[in-house]
């Protein structure tokens, strides 16, 4: 079975914390991804995602605070605006959408840190790994949470 | 200044008076209202069901040949009709979704008056450009009432006037955004360039009963003498308004009046534009006021006004 | 190359069950850099940190790299110890391998090579981090309290009795606020003045403490620790050393107005004391209602003055301070009854707010605590008391709960009840809001022995109907519509920020919620501080509050500025952004992304610098910067892009 | 007897359609009492306008379309214009109308107005009652 390499990247006051609940927690879930801890989910350029997926990431998440809850003010709304703008250009990569999640995960969310663990890791495995054709004009692939909001 | 002009049923009818009175009036402030060809009735009531869009043809129709006609403003005389078109015409401006659906609904249309041979519309879709006006409206923003007092001849100097506003014309608040709908000042200001004084009272934004004069006639009855017995309480001579509805309640219903309140004494109303052709100098035998119950005219004599 | 340590727990079991340690230790063994490898089984007890202290001494560590719990748990554990040895505390590392991996997989196999993919990408950021030691800033240990209520009052002097230096800045003539208008106050029915007073004389005399009425503070510079404040004092027209409150000049004043303290139901002479206790107790010459100081027109005042304390020459003062931190207690004013036009819009005498009620019930207001009507001084036998008066009323006003209304009106119900005993009181109210220790009893006391009636609902509309007011209400409870003629009505209106307070907190560059209150740091956690270090909140400025909440939290705000006080140094988490001058094209984009006003454009070599005071290590400028001219200490970008190549396997 | 408060009726079809046809939202109203208050007909309704809200709430729709009041209001938008919440009630006695019509009930018909009436009532007047209180 395939085996997506997932980079998360986390940050510090909330979906990390939240990570660290569903370990005291004690849930289970799918190892695939590992985590680089941060200090805020605004620190994220980018051009990280673009190397993890250039080192042969299948799929990159990333954890904010929810609205209105970010440690530093607003943070996490930058990020939601560059992380909405770069789906598009990853799309012009030829990756599918699905494979970039930007999910808000407070420090008591541990079950949803770990579902999403194991959901986002299944959403991984149907997109099947990033072929070399996908890179130009490859289909939709899965629907991300923020597709659905936007 | 030319602005077309929509009149409504009532207006060619049973209160004509306040159409004759309000176009002569604006002959004399040089405003040419020019009659919109082709008009129905608007509906009469603004359709509230959100789901009965059919009934927002009517209006949307007649906005939609103001823009064809290539004007942009609409100048009403009725509360009811002033009510209906513009609601309208807003909700055409901010609604896509009825927007759009009334504009297809019309392009049917256009075809089926093609086929009749009447007319064809351009097909272009209408936007909610169009800004209504009411006849009051027109006079503070388009004209000003500075320039109403110019031209006013012959000043109500001594006539105690309550101005009487009902419901359509200011509510609901944020759609007619008219005037402060609690604490409105268009009419007051209105008398005040013809030089009446303003008698303020607490019932001019209350209901006069409405449609219930017709089903439950002892409703509005109850509520108008309430509203005649405020003004006059206030100090009122006469009452101000604008709407037919209301003039049919708390005028016309007048008759009936003694047989339910013993002591009731008749209260001339005006419409506002009678109002104005007298401040104007029109011939006072030229203003309908024999279509009212309470004869107005003994009041205008000792006020040497007639 | 560094030299660098990896210590691989196994707590207890907890990690060992599901992770080979040493199948761990032994991979990284071999990696790049790592000269040192062991495990432990406990590796935060007193041996596992003498083992890694002994391990850096030993084989001359650069950095270490502890692989276990979570950071948040034992990282400054780890870091502490790695300090007693000489090692810098930013050259220790953990890598969370129990919670983020033992606890939550449970494939031996897989959880262990998850766990060594975690512990080399910590090395890889080890491997660049760089020694820094916390900035440490001094401090001016001096505070500056805005506003001189209750809350300003309190905070005030909690800090100066401490020991440090206060300065107290108040808009009008006199300390007190809103608290010195009341009559009495709930739950308790103390007065208010009296116990207002001998606190507003205590700032007055305090050693430690400056005041500043009739002041403003118009700019604010620098940073925590180390403001620089600008303060305007406006001009009395009389010198505060040498007036005597001797009132002299009141009786020759020509000129009559009427007073903002009595809410315009007394007057006071265009030279006054806004009220008999007033702090300080010093004239002030309204230049407004004053005949006429440029030119001279009077000089009555001047004559009689025996000080010779009238000058009217005197201008406006720029006050500097320097200041370490500031709390902000600018307090509340009440929505303007004009704008509640179904209730009269303020234009009808007898409808009237709870300020002026106060005022009338007050022994030392306009009518000695006699309650009389504003338009004919008649004695209101049936008085109609309307809550929530613009509060919750998102359509039109304020669309939150004032909070205090639902106890004042209960409490201007009673008094009135006290004055006139033949009276009649009613209370319209939507929900009555009892929550603070004694108010339920306080409401029990009110609706069942005071004949106070309550009325379930909204009033719709007041109006003048002939001699009296009418008041269309309706009362849910029974379904009915009602109606009372009354002779006088008191609107529950709602409060809203001080007038002027949206200005100095954009000043200030304090955020506000979306009613223009402050907002606080954390909802529940940090109540009292401001998201800006060195600014803290207390009072009604917060929000609507009454006084024994407003006391604990201006007592709250003070006790953070006296520990703030209390350290040696303020210290500061060193992982804050940096600039390479050379790299910058002072673009600006980062100044817009930074939440803190941290970053700085220096026009002279058109570069931006970071002023790591204000920087509080967000990241969100290096994410913003195109030419990669700014990072972040010890997360740069470099570090991400070795730890992401690492977690990929590489 | 007891009136029965469940899922089936706070979250029916009733509710929902009331939601539906008037475009407003019923949980919004925070039963302050405000339009009653200043509703001109509220003393001859027998349910008050708050009241109709709450009977809405909780799904009554038997009790509601059995009432006067549905047929009374005017349309004035009076407690519209003051309602803090911005609930606009007339729309809602306009679905319930038009609910209580389509369930066969038919108010009011031009053959109930008197000859005298429609004689000198303005066009409008007919025009709307009509509309307002017939199919
Ligand atoms: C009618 C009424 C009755 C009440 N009764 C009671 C009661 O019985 N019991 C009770 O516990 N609470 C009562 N309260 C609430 C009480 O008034 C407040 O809790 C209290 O006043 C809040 O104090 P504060 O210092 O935060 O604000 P304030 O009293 O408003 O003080 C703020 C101070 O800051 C000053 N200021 C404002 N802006 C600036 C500026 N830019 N620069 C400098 N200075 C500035 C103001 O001049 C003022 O002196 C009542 C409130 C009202 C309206
Ligand atoms: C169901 C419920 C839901 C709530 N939800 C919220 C909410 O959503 N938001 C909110 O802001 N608040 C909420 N609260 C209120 C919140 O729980 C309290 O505000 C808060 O817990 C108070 O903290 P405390 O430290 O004063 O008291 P406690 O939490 O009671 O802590 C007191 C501590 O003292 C210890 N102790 C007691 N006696 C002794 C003794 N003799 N010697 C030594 N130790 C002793 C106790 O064991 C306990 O650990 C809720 C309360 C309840 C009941
Ligand atoms: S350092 Fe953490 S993982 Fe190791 S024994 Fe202590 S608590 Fe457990
Ligand atoms: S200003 Fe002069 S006269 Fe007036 S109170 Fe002060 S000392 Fe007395
Ligand atoms: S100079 Fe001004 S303040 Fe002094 S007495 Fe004359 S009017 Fe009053
Ligand atoms: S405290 Fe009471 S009166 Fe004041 S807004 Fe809240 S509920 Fe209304
Ligand atoms: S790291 Fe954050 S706080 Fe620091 S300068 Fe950059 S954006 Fe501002
Ligand atoms: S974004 Fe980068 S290059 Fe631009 S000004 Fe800021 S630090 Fe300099
Ligand atoms: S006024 Fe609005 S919120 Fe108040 S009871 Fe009526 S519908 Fe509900
Ligand atoms: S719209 Fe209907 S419910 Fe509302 S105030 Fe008017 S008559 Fe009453």
């Amino acid at each position: 079975m395939f085996e997506p390499k997932i980079v998360c990247f986390l940050c510090k006051w909330c979906t990390y914390a939240g990570a660290d609940l569903a370990g005291t927690s004690r849930l289970e879930y799918a190892p695939n991804g590992v985590n680089i801890r941060i200090m805020c989910s605004s620190r994220v350029d980018p051009e990280h995602i673009l190397w993890a997926f250039d080192r042969g990431a299948d799929g990159v998440f990333v954890g904010g605070c929810h609205p209105g809850d970010c440690h530093y003010q607003d943070g996490n709304y930058k990020t939601l605006r560059r992380i909405e703008l770069f789906q598009r250009v990853l799309k012009q990569f030829g990756l599918e959408n699905g494979r970039l999640r930007l999910e808000w995960v407070s420090a008591a969310e541990g079950r949803k840190f770990a579902q999403l663990m194991d959901e986002f890791t299944e959403q991984i495995r149907a997109l099947g790994p990033i072929k070399l054709g996908s890179r130009k004009g490859g289909q939709d692939g899965g629907s991300t949470k923020k597709e659905e909001t936007s | 200044m030319k602005l077309p002009y929509y009149p409504g049923c009532t207006l060619k009818d049973r209160t004509s008076q306040l159409e004759t009175t309000a176009l002569a009036c604006a002959e004399k402030l040089d405003v040419q209202l020019e009659e919109m060809p082709n008009w129905t009735c608007c509906g009469g009531v603004y359709p509230v069901s959100e789901t009965k869009i059919v009934n927002l043809v009517a209006p949307f129709r007649i906005l939609k040949e103001v823009q064809e006609a290539g004007d942009d403003k609409l100048v009403t005389i009725c509360d009811f009709c002033y009510n209906v078109l513009k609601r309208t015409n807003l909700i055409i401006r901010e609604d896509s979704v009825k927007r759009t659906r009334l504009n297809l609904f019309l392009s049917d249309d256009d075809r089926r008056w093609a086929a009749s041979g009447r007319r064809v519309g351009e097909g272009q879709e209408y936007d909610g450009g169009v800004k209504v006006l009411h006849y009051l409206e027109m006079l503070r923003d388009e004209l000003g009432f500075e320039a109403v007092a110019a031209a006013v001849s012959k000043p109500l100097e001594d006539l105690k006037i309550a101005p009487y506003y009902g419901c359509n014309l200011l509510r609901p608040p944020l759609e007619m955004d008219l005037d402060d709908p609690e604490d409105p000042r268009i009419m007051e200001d209105f008398l005040g360039s013809m030089g009446a004084q303003v008698v303020e009272f607490p019932y001019r934004i209350e209901c006069c009963g409405s449609f219930l004069s017709l089903s439950s006639p002892q409703i509005a009855r109850r509520l108008c003498h309430t509203i005649l017995e405020s003004a006059r309480k206030n100090g009122a001579d006469a009452i101000m308004l604008s709407c037919p509805m209301c003039f049919y309640n708390l005028e016309q219903k007048q008759s009936e009046f003694a047989r339910h309140f013993p002591g009731f004494r008749p209260m001339p109303v005006f419409f506002f534009s009678q109002l104005l052709a007298l401040a104007l100098g029109l011939d006072p035998a030229s203003l309908g006021f024999e279509r009212n119950f309470a004869d107005p005219v003994p009041l205008l004599k000792e006020k040497h006004l007639v | 190359m560094k030299r660098i340590g990896v210590f691989v727990c196994g707590c207890g079991i907890n990690i060992a069950k599901t992770v080979d340690v040493k199948k761990v230790v032994e991979e990284i063994g071999h990696y790049p850099g790592v000269v040192y490898a062991t495990d432990y089984q406990y590796m935060c007890s007193d041996p596992g940190q003498k083992m890694i202290q002994e391990a850096i001494e030993r084989e001359h560590l650069d950095g270490i790299i502890v692989a276990a719990c979570s950071p948040t748990l034992h990282e400054f554990t780890f870091r502490r110890a790695s300090e007693a040895v000489g090692l810098n505390p930013y050259q220790c590392e953990i890598a969370n391998i129990r919670e983020q991996c033992s606890w939550v997989h449970q494939d031996k196999e897989i959880a262990t090579a998850k766990a060594i993919k975690i512990t080399k990408s910590i090395i890889e950021k080890e491997r660049l981090n760089d020694s820094l030691s916390p900035i440490s800033v001094f401090m001016t240990r001096r505070a500056l309290v805005i506003g001189g209520g209750i809350a300003g009052i309190q905070a005030a002097l909690d800090i100066a009795d401490s020991g440090y230096e206060v300065i107290l800045v108040e808009k009008e003539p006199s300390i007190g606020g809103h608290m010195a208008q009341l009559s009495e106050t709930f739950p308790t029915l103390d007065c208010s003045q009296c116990i207002l007073t001998p606190k507003m004389v205590e700032i007055s005399h305090h050693p430690k403490i400056k005041l500043l009425a009739y002041s403003e503070v118009v700019n604010v510079g620098g940073y925590v620790g180390n403001f620089n404040v600008k303060i305007l004092k406006k001009p009395r027209y009389v010198k505060e050393d040498l007036c005597n409150n001797c009132g002299e000049c009141f009786k020759v004043c020509p000129v009559v107005v009427p007073n903002e303290f009595e809410r315009g139901l007394g007057s006071r002479y265009a030279i006054y004391i806004p009220f008999p206790q007033a702090v300080p107790s010093i004239c002030t010459i309204d230049a407004d209602a004053c005949l006429g100081l440029f030119p001279l027109a009077c000089n009555k005042c001047k004559e009689v003055c025996e000080p010779n304390a009238v000058d009217y020459d005197m201008k406006p003062e720029i006050i500097e301070e320097t200041v370490g931190a500031i709390v902000v207690a600018t307090g509340y004013d009440l929505l303007p009854s004009e704008e509640l036009k179904e209730y009269g819009n303020g234009r009808n005498p007898d409808i009237i707010d709870g300020l002026h009620f106060e005022r009338l019930l007050s022994a030392s207001g306009p009518t000695q605590g006699v309650i009389r009507r504003p338009s004919d001084g008649k004695v209101p036998k049936e008085v109609v008391f309307v809550q929530c008066a613009g509060s919750r009323d998102p359509e039109k006003h304020l669309p939150y709960c004032s909070k205090f209304c639902c106890m004042y009106t209960a409490k201007h119900a009673l008094l009135y009840k006290h004055r006139v005993p033949d009276g009649q009181p009613y209370i319209f109210y939507i929900d009555v809001r009892t929550a603070g220790k004694g108010y339920e009893e306080f409401y029990h006391r009110v609706s069942e022995q005071e004949g106070v009636v309550y009325l379930r609902g909204k009033v719709s509309k007041i109006f003048q109907d002939g001699d009296g007011l009418m008041v269309w209400g309706v009362d849910t409870l029974t379904g009915k519509k009602v109606e009372i003629t009354a002779d006088m009505v008191v609107l529950a209106t709602g409060a809203v920020p001080a007038e002027g307070s949206k200005k100095l907190f954009a000043n200030l560059k304090l955020a506000c919620d979306e009613n223009g209150f402050l907002s606080e740091a954390h909802p529940k956690l940090r109540p009292v501080e401001s998201l800006t270090p060195g600014f803290f909140l207390a009072g009604a400025a917060q929000g609507p509050r009454d006084i024994p909440e407003t006391v604990a939290q201006a007592g709250g705000a003070a006790s953070k500025v006296i520990g703030m006080f209390s350290q040696e140094m303020l210290l500061h988490d060193p992982i804050v952004a940096v600039v390479d001058e050379n790299l910058c094209s002072g673009c600006k984009i980062c100044i817009s992304a930074c939440p803190y006003d941290a970053r700085e454009f220096d026009e002279e070599k058109n570069i931006v610098r970071v002023n790591e005071l204000l920087c509080e290590g967000c990241g969100a400028c290096v994410a913003a910067c195109p030419s990669g001219a700014t990072q972040q200490q010890n997360i740069t970008d470099d570090q991400i892009r070795e730890m992401v190549k690492v977690v990929l396997g590489e | 007897m007891r009136t029965e408060i469940s899922a089936r009726k706070v979250k029916g079809e009733f509710l929902h359609q009331v939601e539906e046809l008037s475009g407003q939202s019923v949980w919004a109203c925070y039963q302050c009492g405000c339009c009653s208050s200043g509703c001109p007909i509220a003393e001859e309704m027998d349910l008050l306008p708050n009241q109709v809200i709450r009977y809405v709430q909780l799904g009554m729709e038997e009790e509601l379309l059995a009432s006067k009041t549905i047929w009374l209001c005017v349309s004035c938008f009076q407690c519209f214009a003051r309602c803090p919440r911005g609930i606009d009630i007339s729309k809602i006695m306009d679905a319930l109308r038009q609910m209580a019509m389509a369930g066969g009930v038919d108010r009011f018909g031009p053959g109930e107005i008197p000859s005298a009436e429609l004689a000198r009532a303005p066009q409008q007047a007919l025009v709307t009652v009509v509309r307002k209180l017939g199919a």
